[in-house]
């Protein structure tokens, strides 16, 4: 294959793998501290998404031109907002389900991404559409050949990794990741510690959806189109990288994210059957990874006391 | 051993009566009637809103203790009377058709949501696929009748079976998975099946097929008929064969319930390694109930899928999966009459709120939040099992 | 003379501990022996290997003369081996009945055609079982069996460790694993625990038990034997009274090295 | 005294009058009539702007003191979606109140439902789906339609390109039976000009990432993309497009003829090509007639591309009525004379399948964020010149 067709598609590949590991992070941290799946953690990408457009149309509106100004503001905005929305989901509808069984939690968080969802339809003006978004970073492009490298991509490919690696960080670095890491491990020791739960639970919640929400304008971005509909599979996508990684490692969310993405690409342009099976095939290969790996490449350490 | 003098008899708590349990069938069949035939919204929504007071007023007035007594108790006889109620219902509304539509599509959905319930009510065994299940009984329904003359009471049979057959291929995946991890190898599944019959042409793509309706013995479900001088929806025959079709699952569910093999299969859910250290066969049990519950939903599906006459992917994604998932948890879990509860509620509410239509959606994910969060165990919580109710144990 | 549980050179290791290390323990019939160390000197770990819960890393288990080291749990309980577990695992969602013919899993009939359809004879089964199911829990506690039908999950601790030691019961073993039936439970309560179980055994005279325990008092009264391990290491063997003024023993239950 | 006489005769004569009027009004009963159109999702303001146009015809008989009955309007949402599609129509052909209806905008939700209004003879006029089978594939005497089917379209439309000079073609289409039937059509005509398909491709009609499609594309280097498809996608591939660099003509078929295709793209929308059967609105016999009372109405959506046949199918429904009482037999009976019947969008003539002979195409491209008939447009005056052309 032409060189510039295959980096081509490596850059398709890549950008996707970039959303869905945003995506996937978020699903990992909730588990690691919880052990819990919030399964509305797509939907609430998509109110990201369109939190920043309405941020957008209101600047624009009360006159604000200069395109990074409204960059940066959508993206203040749509992540405060998202991680205040986290918090409350956590606050009143995670912390409270924790006795309950793990499907109730399960249901539950689903049948919020329904109302989540279902709310951007009705109460966004005309949120049955899917809305143009506009494009905020520099379009400008070089064609190699076959391959055409736009800026907006590369900056976006560049923003993920950036955010990444701060995750890391915090992570590993900070006080607060060392709680964060303390409560993923134990809750009760973490308490003993004298760490405080329910505040390190919120800060996380608050963290994983400031992603999605990043997730969310990135995606906008990236196809300068939104729509109620685009965090139910991306959540679902997002949800399953976080699997096959393994669910509780970070490490494990973004190579489950990349992993999916590939899968993807791969069925689209090197098989043999038409590029419409690609998504078939992705989730065909999902479903053989868990045969074969139950917990997850990353494997997460299971000892039972008996 | 020195049991034949002592009979297992459990401490001798007089039989309970039938009379509450009659009555509650009675008011409920008037109910439904009533909510049914009734078209002015605001009708519409006093008479929820009376019935929701209504039970919750018998709650706490303790008159539901009684009616679940005799439910328990007198069962057999009172799943006559919920039949004969169905019946007279279906009668009232012999010549409407969208009603009898309505009602024979919650028939259906209870059948498969049974189905359901042996996989993960009983053996806990992950399924948010059954949608699909239910798609791969009404494509098979929608093929065979097509491009075949098979006969269609076996094409059904054919289509529980394939449900099954496919469903085997996730078998692997599902034994060796737990937890979340075992619902994503099902979540992939829907995603999976809904993409595949969409970009798939032989089975129509995104535009589906058509299905012939069902015909037995040269008698086609699909024409109206006279009883008398009295001109009767079509709907009616398959009111009929969905009856026949819930009350056969009903009693199957009911004796696997009550057998060794649903205390095997409690027994799994609830604590593998201890139910392996008394000599269970786990993969056994749960490729079991994984098997045959799938062939119930496929079984109800193909039927479906001729009531319907139509099949599209989007029938069958995996946001519909997630419908029978919660009725199941909104019923109580394990509990069959729950179940056809909840599948009224479910079905027909969003059907007869149609001022609201837009926000339909909404409110029924909010009622399922809300009962979720009040009531974890479900509307009807699931008894402890008693294998021969009715003063016996 | 001939074992009915025999374990030779047992090694099990979790990551860097050994927690059975090369260990010979051998269990004549209808005797009762005493498993004792202190904690985490691998007397639940001997259990779970046994009943095949873990694997062995090295050495050999043989029952009734047939080696079930590579056994799974099924075909071990099957062999005749029941076990209680040391944190109750009972289900607590399912009747008193439920629980103890878990138990009783290999002496019901699980032909799907038989449990469906067949409902008469399923009936005759289930009557005797009841039945038997009745008679064996009144030796612990009567009241227990007029709420054969009630959910476990209501009942006290003691009431529960008498089910799990029912459920182990029923299948009438040849080997009972007992695992701290004291725990959480009063002096008092232990003892009378142990006289049920040992009228139990009178009833079936070839009931051999093997007993992890603390209470010190317990064991010297019921047991013939006992076996004192140490990291994972047999350090003493034989008549209560001898190893309990054993060195070893004792500078192994206070920590001397 | 005589004048006095005549007062009275005169009061009550007046008095019997209004006494008439009243009960006149009184006597009029209620008539339900259906529409059925994609009120939600990506083509919903195709869907609305059909509503209120039926609505519209609705509203004028109701206030027209003449009419027979009082009409009452239901309606149902498509979504676009075959299945919700025959939800619906079960719904409405299910309901004995219900008479009539026209329905379906969308060909994939047309074609999924005619069984089910032949089921239940339920007579329906189609408003805005294209789809030649929707009509021709059975011959059900309940099914009707207005407009044009997309064969006359797609040959204007293959026309028109090789006479630019355009040789290759990528075909993009949705895999519904509108996409494959355009794909279909415009293979064919565009053979017989001896143009060439480099490559064909079929996308589901809720697919977001066309990238790898298009990178595909982009190999074969095509000097035309073709799109049989709905606004949406168009929308998406369109902008996709523009991410690969691809430098391509964009050629639309009535599918995208909507506002929201504009909006949705901005400037990128410039140079889109797309073909509809009819004429423009305004150039329609009534077409004036039925802006005005359009506007009079303040709907906050334009009729968009199919709002005028929206309207004429409800009011030939509605004569239909009128004429034969409300009765689905007589209105199918009745429907099935239709011969040079006047109306809004010209002369109404259904042939043996119901089909309305819609002969003039219009040819449209996109100019300063417009929908421009191509003959008037500056692309075609040569004062602009589409990607590539010569």
């Amino acid at each position: 294959m032409d060189v510039g067709l295959l980096s081509q598609y490596i850059m398709n590949g890549l950008m996707l793998g970039m959303m869905y590991t945003l995506v996937a992070v978020g699903f990992t941290l909730f588990f690691g501290v919880l052990d819990i799946i919030k399964f509305s953690h797509g939907d609430v990408l998509t109110v990201g998404a369109f939190t920043g457009l309405a941020t957008y149309i209101g600047l624009r509106s009360v006159g604000v031109s200069s395109t990074p100004l409204l960059l940066l503001a959508v993206l203040v905005v749509a992540i405060l907002a998202m991680a205040a929305l986290g918090m409350l989901i956590a606050r009143y509808l995670v912390l409270p389900l924790r006795s309950a069984p793990a499907l109730n939690t399960l249901l539950i968080t689903l049948m919020l991404g329904t109302v989540l969802r279902e709310m951007v339809r009705l109460f966004y003006p005309q949120g049955a559409n899917p809305k143009p978004f506009p494009a905020l970073l520099p379009t400008d492009s070089i064609n190699l050949g076959q391959f055409n490298l736009r800026l907006d991509n590369a900056i976006m490919l560049a923003t993920g990794v950036a955010i990444i690696v701060g995750l890391r960080l915090l992570l590993n670095r900070t006080k607060l990741g060392l709680a964060i890491r303390a409560v993923a491990q134990d809750e009760e020791t973490a308490r003993t510690m004298g760490i405080n739960f329910t505040a390190i639970v919120l800060i996380t919640f608050a963290i994983g959806s400031a992603l999605a929400a990043i997730g969310g304008v990135m995606n906008g971005l990236y196809y300068n189109e939104i729509n109620f509909g685009m965090g139910l599979l991306l959540g679902v996508i997002g949800f399953s990288a976080a699997i096959i990684g393994g669910l509780g490692s970070i490490y494990g969310a973004i190579l489950g994210g990349f992993l999916f993405a590939a899968l993807q690409t791969i069925g689209a342009v090197a098989l043999p059957f038409a590029s419409a099976y690609k998504d078939v095939f992705a989730f065909t290969v999902v479903i053989a990874l868990m045969a074969w790996r139950p917990t997850g490449l990353i494997q997460e350490k299971i000892s039972e006391r008996v | 051993m020195s049991g034949s003098e002592r009979m297992p008899e459990v401490k001798q708590e007089p039989q309970a009566p039938l009379l509450p349990g009659v009555v509650a069938v009675a008011l409920s069949t008037a109910y439904l009637i009533a909510l049914l035939a009734v078209e002015k919204q605001p009708l519409v929504i006093g008479l929820l809103a009376f019935g929701i007071v209504a039970v919750l007023a018998a709650h706490y007035m303790d008159w539901l203790d009684p009616v679940s007594r005799s439910f328990a108790e007198r069962e057999g006889m009172l799943s006559a009377y919920a039949i004969l109620a169905a019946c007279v219902v279906a009668a009232f509304f012999h010549d409407n058709h969208f009603v009898l539509l309505l009602f024979v599509t919650v028939l259906l959905y209870a059948v498969a949501t049974l189905g359901l319930n042996i996989e993960f009510g009983y053996a806990g065994v992950l399924n948010f696929a059954g949608a699909s299940f239910f798609g791969i009984g009404a494509y098979t329904s929608a093929v065979l009748n097509t491009y075949t003359a098979v006969p269609h009471l076996l094409v059904l049979l054919i289509g529980g079976t394939l449900a099954a057959l496919i469903g085997s291929l996730l078998l692997l995946p599902v034994l060796r998975t737990r937890g979340h991890y075992a619902a994503l190898v099902t979540i992939a599944f829907a995603l999976l099946l809904k993409t595949f019959l969409e970009v798939n042409d032989v089975l129509g793509g995104p535009q589906g097929m058509q299905v012939k309706g069902m015909s037995i013995l040269g008698w086609s479900f699909n024409d109206n008929f006279e009883i008398g001088k009295i001109e009767m929806s079509f709907y009616l025959n398959y009111f009929v064969i969905s009856m026949l079709l819930l009350c056969g699952t009903f009693v199957l569910v009911r004796r696997l319930e009550r057998s060794w093999i649903g205390l095997n299969l409690d027994a799994i859910r609830l604590d593998e390694t201890a139910a392996s250290c008394f000599g269970l066969d786990i993969a056994r049990w749960k490729i079991t109930a994984f098997v045959l519950g799938n062939f119930v939903i496929g079984l109800a599906g193909a039927l479906f899928g001729m009531v319907g006459g139509f099949v599209a992917p989007n029938n069958y994604t995996f946001a519909d999966s997630l419908i029978m998932v919660s009725i199941l948890l909104l019923g109580g879990i394990g509990n069959p009459w729950g179940v056809v509860v909840a599948t009224f509620i479910v079905v027909v509410l969003p059907e007869k709120l149609q001022t609201i239509q837009e926000y339909r959606f909404l409110l029924y994910a909010l009622i399922v939040i809300v009962v979720l969060l009040f009531r974890p165990e479900g509307l009807l919580p699931r008894p402890v099992r008693r294998y021969f109710p009715g003063g016996r144990a | 003379m001939t074992y009915l549980l025999e374990a030779r050179g047992l090694t099990r290791r979790f990551g860097g501990v050994v927690a059975l290390d090369n260990l010979d323990l051998a269990v004549v019939p209808n005797e009762i022996i005493g498993l004792i160390g202190p904690n985490g000197s691998g007397k639940t770990t001997f259990f779970n290997v046994v009943t095949g819960i873990y694997g062995a890393h090295g050495g050999s288990v043989t029952f009734d003369g047939a080696d079930i080291t590579r056994a799974s749990s099924r075909a071990v309980y099957h062999a005749g081996v029941s076990r209680t577990f040391q944190r109750s695992r009972l289900s607590l969602p399912l009747s008193i009945f439920d629980n103890i013919m878990i138990g009783n899993h290999k002496r019901l009939n699980q032909g799907l055609w038989f449990n469906l359809v067949r409902r008469g004879e399923f009936k005759r089964e289930f009557e005797v079982n009841y039945a038997a199911a009745r008679t064996l829990i009144e030796v612990f506690e009567p009241q227990l069996a007029e709420r054969m039908l009630e959910p476990v999950a209501g009942l006290p601790m003691i009431d529960r460790r008498r089910i799990e030691i029912c459920r182990a019961l029923i299948s009438q073993p040849k080997l009972l694993l007992l695992d701290e039936p004291s725990a959480g439970m009063t002096h008092d309560e232990t003892k009378e625990l142990m006289d049920d179980i040992l009228q139990v055994r009178d009833l079936n005279r070839n009931l051999t038990i093997v007993i992890v325990e603390h209470e010190m008092g317990l064991i010297e009264r019921i047991t013939d034997r006992c076996v004192v391990l140490n990291f994972g290491r047999k350090i003493a063997e034989g008549p209560y009274r001898q190893v309990a003024v054993d060195r070893q023993v004792q500078e192994a239950y206070l920590g001397v090295e | 005294m005589s004048r006095t006489v005549r007062q009275l005769g005169l009061f009550f004569a007046s008095a019997l009058f209004v006494g008439a009027l009243v009960a006149t009004a009184q006597a009029k009963d209620k008539v339900k009539v259906g529409f059925i159109g994609p009120l939600t999702g990506g083509v919903s303001v195709n869907g609305i702007g059909g509503r209120n146009s039926a609505e519209l015809a609705v509203k004028l008989r109701n206030a027209d003191a003449k009419a027979k009955y009082e009409y009452e309007l239901v309606v149902l949402d498509d979504e676009c979606k075959p299945n919700v599609a025959v939800q619906a129509a079960t719904k409405m052909a299910a309901d004995k109140e219900i008479i009539a209806g026209a329905t379906h905008y969308c060909s994939a939700t047309a074609i999924a439902t005619v069984d089910i209004y032949h089921k239940f003879g339920f007579p329906i006029i189609v408003w805005g789906a294209v789809l030649p089978d929707i009509t021709y594939r059975n011959k059900y005497a309940e099914v009707h339609r207005v407009n044009g089917t997309m064969i006359d379209q797609n040959d204007a439309n293959a026309e028109l390109i090789s006479k630019l000079g355009f040789k290759t073609v990528a075909v993009i289409h949705d895999t519904t039976d509108y996409g494959k039937g355009h794909n279909a059509y415009f293979s064919k005509s565009l053979a017989k000009l001896g143009g060439k398909i480099v490559g064909t491709f079929g996308v589901t009609a809720d697919q977001q990432d066309f990238t790898a499609e298009l990178t595909q594309i982009k190999a074969l280097n095509p000097e035309v993309i073709y799109f049989g498809g709905l606004t949406p996608i168009g929308v998406r591939v369109r902008s996709q497009m523009d991410k690969l660099g691809i430098k391509a003509v964009f050629d639309g078929t009535s599918g995208i003829v909507s506002d929201a295709f504009i909006q949705g793209l901005g400037p990128l929308a410039e140079g889109a090509l797309a073909f509809r059967e009819g004429a423009s609105t305004e150039k329609l016999p009534g077409g004036k007639f039925f802006l005005e009372k359009y506007a009079a109405q303040k709907y906050d959506n334009p009729p968009e591309a199919y709002g005028a046949f929206s309207y004429a199918a409800m009011d030939l429904i509605l004569d239909s009525i009128e004429k034969v009482g409300p009765d689905r037999k007589k209105i199918i009976a009745e429907l099935a004379n239709v011969k040079d019947r006047d109306s809004i969008i010209g002369k109404i003539t259904f042939d043996d399948h119901g089909q309305n002979t819609v002969a003039l195409i219009t040819k449209y491209v996109v100019q300063d964020g417009k929908f421009v008939e191509w003959d008037d447009s500056e692309y075609a005056a040569g004062k602009r010149k589409l990607p590539g052309q010569k």
